[in-house]
């Protein structure tokens, strides 16, 4: 099969898999997971072929597999919808084909398939586990099975066909097509517990949120598609004459170049897309999802998708940049939301204790560091921090899942149910009861936290700093403050989870979980560190090893972007962050005895860590500026003002004088006229049909005999005029 | 080439046209010939049967069986039929006289007419009929007209509920086996026996088991057996159909059920186990129709088996098996054939070759693991059904809001 | 006079005759049988007309389906298969007169007709009309509307029955 | 060779007495019968046609299996609503089902 062919047929397999589970299959679990197991496993392996046949073609970036078709005929024109893969999306694809399979698989044992039905489970309600008698007498609580198993494995199939769709699609339709149903999906799986009011307020919560941004980014490709006639990648960001004719074109805006507003309103789309700053406060609320929904929303793919489109159009944001090397209004933009974010974020992460939300709120700052990233120029190093973060977080969601799954069991058998099994302080010790988890979170924690040499994150962070202190002092600054608060944060985590002596009864009885949760950790555990290999600068090995991962990757753009001198400032930093990050996370959170209140508490203050702890009270402050302004132009004044007072008013006045002409139409005409003819029409039909009564003797043979012998009679006058008439 | 019956016909022929007699008559006289030859050489296998089905009958349930007249009783059918010969032959009371003794020629005549089409040998064959597969349908249909006028001439209420009973099972029943039919049509690409046991190089049981599987399951409820044998229940409805016939026709009717499980073993022979097809075959013509029987035989016994060994299904559980189950199922593997052969051949894989067999058995293998799969998550709703507590007057039952 | 119009005449005959029997005999479940017959003879009819594949279907939709359902409702509806009284309602000469005609009718412009001496055209051996007929339903410049509208009707039939004779008690 | 004309009268006499059957019989499924009369006569003519005019175009033979189906469809609903009939009023008379008269 050719490669374009098969690329069309990548995103495939799940969207069938979705059909034939809700259509068929929705009974029968097993078929159910089979199938979208199944349909993962084919698109990866499309994904595996495509990928080794696109690094193994010489030039990708200039020729890549491109194949399209008209879809919409607009007037004369087409829009046309068509895949392509480039260095950039054949990575992506890579790791999104990787993370997507894994996290299918993961979910057949995060869900509890084999388990008994649960007690008193019912569908939109966490399983709450089930009682099962054994040979001997006594009565267990085990986890029981999830009561929606089917429609689960439905909805990921669908997601993981928009992230497919939009991985390989070749111009900025398709990719919003597969983004729209990605936000659908995020929609439908955050409150996949639609029973808990909490999921459904997130759910509600993220999808409002996104469609702030996905509005500007329509708004954004219209205007792109108004100028250039078309939304294909490489007839606009493969093109200088393009490229120069949007940078040069002024727009509605002052100052802004037409590729300059473009580029922002589309960015703003990511902002929603992969939280950041102002957008970001749907994400940590998403955590109400199940977990591989966290992983596959907020780790593998859909707020990379945010990320990735920006490094899509990062020509049309960079549009100017090469000459002049001073930084586009966009960039600066993004730099210092990227910037702001990654610090921001990282800084409530260290008051959190729901051990999700610390990954929750890692991510946004990681999000952030490759937006600065794209911010000060540096492409290849956002795209290669774009990759290993997939991986290395979705580990990490993935491995804080089968945590949570571990307590939870722990709590089925005290029975206690007022432990929250999310709790970091709840757990502790945890190193010994879950072995697999622990080493494999570990390895995701070092990753993200860049620990030196080994793990992944450390190249791709490294190669950001070294962009950004070759650019952009200030944000190197900021964002090397933002690694070190990682590195705390996230041995904080590692230590309270698994470190110390258990602090509950529940964490002393957490077990492993099964292989079909543990298997993907460890795969995953084996890219997060093995990804980041392909990327080592040159300097690193003496030039002996050229950086296979910038000279793929940048491929991708039309000026391939020169790998930056090595400067010792940069690595220096990142040791020093990443190490005294570390250390500082395991001296502080050494051993938490249970009941002893978080350190930070002291160390920051009540007053600020409160404040962290609220999130700096963005929700609140939405609240008031947004939800409640809301409200009261919905109830006081449209309703009571505009509505009763102004508009009422008139209807009332015309009601009344449609009354009095209604009035008089009706004597005048109505009655003796319209309604005389009537009634002499009916009377007369009455008179007709009394007339004509008898006929009707109800016995079907009369009524043919009847009908026969008049056809026979007018055949025969018929025929007699004929004749007659020769 | 060892041919005897065609070497036969041939001196025979020779001889008719050295009388002197027109080659039309001559072909006449011959097929009237070949008609009589079969039909007579049925009929003694017939009566050969009813010692076999004694036999294995005995065998399944632990007994003997006829052992004393002759060497293992052999001789006993023929005293089968002299008693069936010597008894009185009873015509009840306001019994419908020509539709009562037309019935059991009937029966008899269809299952004979069955034969025409079903080829012996390489180089013997009644009639080579180019709609030979919906033949065996129709005559069938002839045939349950036979149990039904029967039923309803003997004016006897059991008979005609028997009577109506074969109505329900041979009209439902019917569906399937056509259905299932059509599957080695299209395998073979034509719907004349010869031609289908001409293509099975490989036989098509290993192209189209389900078919197959289908086809006997209808077979044995057109045949109107055990587990399908309402028509004839002896526990509910005496005899069934039968009930009133005494002496040489309740003997027809009892050689007409036996012969037809035989053609019908003839026919699953000829349509999936390759028909006279064996070693040797090329060579001596007339070991085909060793083969055929042996294979027929062999099936005869699975229905024997079958029968031997399952208890009677009520009629309302037989007909929801049927439509609910065997009928869909039928229909998705003719349709998944049809697609499947289409597809193998666009892929270059000529039809009968080994591969094409092989996939044809996975398609197959797909479909009957999917279709357990279903089963079994539908026996898990039903089990979870009949199990769950209804009780009678809580208020989510009867519609009052709780409060 | 060649055998096969000896042939043919004898069946018409039998034909005809079994659907005067058809409808005049007294006792519903004969009038079945005789029905039987008649469909038999136009069965035959089709062979003598080179249409062995419509033969066959012949066999298996009428005798084999329709016939038996119709005994079968018969036997339903039991008590008047053989009820005494009058087997025809009480204006039974007028469609006596009207058969008549319309039978007078079509004799007259039959014989006015100058086709009605066509003779049939010989088929090659190699016209395998069954394989002609099944392209002819599903080919798309073929029957294949009127094909799909049939097997929508049935579908329709089918459900109706089931619904007409559901006992909703 | 059969002359066309013969197959013509059999089928106009084989359809008159199918008319007759249906126009005069009492009973609901002897009128039925009566239509199987009718149709089987209609296609005695097509086939009839198709063989002695166009042999080589299946138009005939095609429309003959298209009344096959029409007269299955029409026999399982008739009889479908003589049994439902059946069921209400204890009879299928054709002259006494005439509740639909004035």
């Amino acid at each position: 099969m050719t490669t374009e062919t098969l690329i069309w047929l990548i995103p495939l397999p799940p969207v069938l898999a979705f059909f034939l589970i809700v259509l068929f299959t929705n009974r029968n679990r097993a078929l159910s997971h089979s199938l979208a197991v199944g349909a993962a496993f084919l698109s990866w392996l499309g994904s595996m072929v495509v990928f080794f046949r696109a690094v193994s073609t010489e030039h990708l970036g200039e020729h890549p597999f491109v194949s399209s078709i008209p879809w919409l005929a607009t007037g004369d024109t087409y829009f046309r919808i068509g895949v392509q893969i480039d260095p950039l999306s054949a990575a992506t694809l890579f790791f999104v084909a990787w993370t997507v399979l894994m996290i299918f698989i993961y979910s057949v044992g995060y869900h509890n398939y084999g388990q008994p039905k649960g007690d008193h489970d019912r569908p939109g309600l966490p399983p709450h586990g089930a009682t099962v008698r054994d040979a001997h007498g006594h009565e267990h609580h085990v986890p029981s099975i999830e009561p929606m198993y089917s429609r689960f494995f439905a909805f990921i199939g669908l997601f993981a066909f928009g992230m497919y769709t939009l991985v390989v699609s070749d111009n900025l339709l398709t990719l919003f097509v597969g983004w729209e149903i990605m936000g659908l999906c995020s929609y439908l799986l955050i409150g996949f517990w639609y029973g808990k009011p909490s999921a459904r307020a997130a759910m509600i919560k993220a999808f409002i949120t996104t469609r702030i941004g996905d509005v500007f980014m329509l708004l954004g490709i219209a205007y792109l598609y108004s100028l250039t006639g078309t939304l294909n990648y490489r007839e606009i960001f493969y093109n200088e004459e393009v490229l120069r004719h949007l940078a040069e074109m002024p727009s509605y805006i002052a100052g802004f170049s037409a590729a300059a507003l473009i580029g922002v309103l589309l960015f703003i789309g990511a902002i929603g897309k992969s939280a950041q700053f102002p957008l970001h406060v749907w994400l940590p609320d998403a955590m109400e999802g199940p977990t591989p929904v966290s992983a596959m929303i907020h780790a593998a793919t859909m707020v990379s998708a945010g990320v990735y489109m920006v490094i899509r159009v990062f020509p049309l944001l960079a549009a100017g940049y090469e000459e002049t090397h001073h930084l586009t209004q966009p960039m600066l933009f993004m730099a210092f939301i990227g910037a702001f974010t990654a610090l921001f974020a990282a800084t409530i992460a260290v008051a959190q204790n729901d051990i999700k939300r610390v990954l929750a709120y890692s991510t946004i700052s990681q999000l952030g560091y490759m937006i600065a990233a794209l911010g000060i120029g540096g492409y290849v190093a956002a795209a290669f921090h774009l990759i290993t973060h997939a991986f290395f977080k979705a580990l990490l969601f993935l491995g804080s899942g089968s945590v949570i799954h571990g307590m939870e069991h722990g709590v089925l058998h005290t029975g206690n149910h007022h432990v929250d099994p999310q709790n970091m302080f709840n757990m502790g010790g945890l190193r010994k009861k879950m072995p697999i988890t622990y080493w494999t979170f570990l390895i995701g924690g070092l990753a993200l936290s860049g620990f030196p040499f080994v793990t992944a994150g450390f190249w791709s962070k490294d190669e950001i700093l070294a962009d950004a202190w070759a650019h952009a002092p200030l944000v190197f600054v900021v964002l090397a403050l933002a690694a070190l608060l990682t590195a705390f944060y996230t041995m904080r985590q590692i230590s309270l989870t698994f470190g110390g002596e258990p602090r509950t009864k529940e964490a002393e009885h957490a077990v492993e979980s099964k292989w079909t949760m543990t298997l993907p950790l460890v795969i995953l555990a084996v890219f997060a560190v093995a990804a980041g290999w392909v990327g080592i600068p040159e300097w690193m090995t003496g030039g002996a090893i050229p950086n296979w991962f910038h000279e793929f990757v940048g491929g991708t753009l039309l000026s391939h972007p020169e790998a930056l001198p090595f400067n010792i400032v940069p690595l220096l930093t990142s040791l020093v962050v990443a190490l005294g990050g570390l250390g500082l996370g395991l001296f502080v959170y050494r051993d938490i005895r249970a009941g002893a209140s978080d350190p930070m508490e002291s160390f920051l203050g009540a007053g600020l860590y409160r404040l962290l702890k609220n999130k700096y009270y963005f929700d609140e402050a939405y609240d008031r500026l947004f939800v409640q302004p809301a409200y009261w132009l919905a109830e006081t004044f449209t309703s009571l003002w505009m509505d009763r007072k102004v508009i009422d008013g008139v209807l009332h006045w015309f009601a009344y004088i449609s009354g009095v002409i209604g009035e008089f139409l009706r004597n005048a005409i109505d009655k003796p006229i319209v309604n005389g003819f009537g009634d002499w029409v009916g009377e007369s039909a009455k008179k007709l049909g009394v007339f004509f009564r008898p006929i009707q003797t109800g016995r079907v043979q009369q009524y043919m005999i009847l009908a026969l012998f008049s056809i026979a009679v007018f055949t025969a006058l018929f025929y007699y005029l004929l004749l007659t008439a020769r | 080439m060892f041919d005897p019956i065609n070497a036969i016909a041939q001196w025979l022929a020779e001889l008719l046209a050295g009388w002197g007699l027109s080659s039309g008559l001559v072909n006449l006289i011959l097929t009237l010939l070949g008609v009589v030859v079969v039909a007579s050489f049925v009929l003694i296998v017939d009566i050969f049967l009813v010692w076999v089905e004694r036999k294995v009958v005995a065998r399944f349930q632990d007994r003997l069986g006829p052992n004393r007249l002759g060497p293992f009783g052999l001789i006993q059918p023929l005293a089968d039929i002299i008693k069936l010969l010597i008894k009185e032959d009873i015509t009840p009371v306001g019994a419908d006289k020509v539709v009562y003794n037309l019935a059991p020629i009937l029966a008899l005549a269809t299952v004979l007419m069955l034969w025409a089409v079903i080829p012996f040998a390489p180089t013997m064959l009644g009639a080579d009929l180019n709609v030979g597969v919906l033949y065996i349908v129709a005559v069938g249909a002839v045939g349950t007209l036979g149990i039904i006028m029967a039923g309803w001439a003997s004016n006897n209420k059991y008979a005609l509920l028997g009577a109506m009973r074969t109505v329900a099972l041979t009209i439902a029943y019917e569906v399937p086996m056509v259905v299932s039919l059509l599957v080695p049509v299209i395998l073979a690409r034509s719907m004349s026996i010869h031609q289908i046991v001409n293509m099975q190089t490989i036989w098509y049981i290993v192209a189209a088991p389900l078919a197959a599987a289908i086809f006997l399951i209808s077979a044995i409820a057109e045949l109107g057996r055990a587990p399908f044998d309402l028509a004839e229940a002896e526990s509910e409805i005496v005899a069934g159909f039968h009930i009133e016939y005494t002496g040489m026709k309740f003997g027809l009717f009892y050689a007409g059920e036996l012969l037809h499980a035989l053609t019908m073993g003839a026919l699953f022979a000829s349509l999936f186990m390759g028909g006279w097809r064996g070693p040797f075959v090329e060579q001596a013509p007339i070991l085909g129709v060793l083969y055929l029987f042996l294979k027929a035989m062999f099936i005869y016994w699975v229905i024997m088996w079958v029968k031997y060994s399952l208890p009677r299904v009520r009629i309302d559980h037989m007909l929801n098996f049927n439509w609910k189950f065997l009928t869909p199922l039928a229909l998705a593997v003719v349709m998944l054939t049809a697609l499947a052969d289409k597809a193998l051949v666009e892929f270059g894989v000529s039809a009968g070759s080994l591969s094409y067999s092989l996939s044809m058995l996975a398609v197959n293998l797909l479909i009957g693991w999917i279709t357990l799969s279903l089963l079994r998550s539908y026996a898990r709703i039903e089990r979870r059904r009949v199990a769950a507590p209804r009780p009678a007057a809580s208020p989510e039952y009867s519609g009052v809001a709780k409060s | 006079m060649t055998p096969l119009q000896i042939i043919f005449i004898l069946v018409a005959a039998m034909t005809l005759g079994a659907g005067l029997m058809v409808v005049t005999a007294r006792n519903l479940v004969h009038s079945a049988l005789w029905l039987i017959l008649a469909l038999f003879g136009v069965a035959i009819v089709y062979v003598l007309l080179q249409a062995g594949f419509l033969a066959v279907v012949q066999v298996v939709i009428y005798i084999g389906a329709i016939a038996i359902l119709m005994i079968f409702a018969i036997m339903l509806t039991r008590n008047i298969a053989t009820e005494s009284g009058p087997r025809f309602s009480e204006n039974w000469s007028w469609a006596l007169v009207i058969a008549l005609v319309l039978f007078g009718t079509l004799a007259w412009m039959l014989s006015g007709w100058e086709g009605i001496a066509a003779q049939a055209p010989a088929i090659s051996p190699r016209f395998d009309t069954v394989r002609e007929l099944g392209l002819a339903l599903v080919s798309p410049d073929g029957f294949v509307l009127a094909f799909e509208v049939a097997s929508v009707l049935l579908l329709a039939a089918l459900i109706g029955a089931l619904v007409i004779a559901w006992d909703r008690r | 060779m059969i002359p066309l004309s013969w197959l013509l009268f059999f089928a106009a006499a084989l359809f008159c007495i199918g008319l007759y059957g249906v126009l005069a019989r009492k009973n609901a499924i002897a009128i039925l019968m009566g239509i199987e009369l009718m149709l089987n006569a209609v296609n005695v003519n097509l086939v009839a046609f198709w063989r002695y005019r166009t042999p080589e175009i299946m138009a005939g033979q095609v429309f003959a299996v298209i009344v096959f189906a029409v007269a299955a469809a029409e026999v399982a609903v008739g009889l479908a609503l003589f049994i439902s009939v059946y069921r209400r009023r204890k009879t299928i008379a054709a002259d006494e089902i005439d509740m639909m008269k004035w």
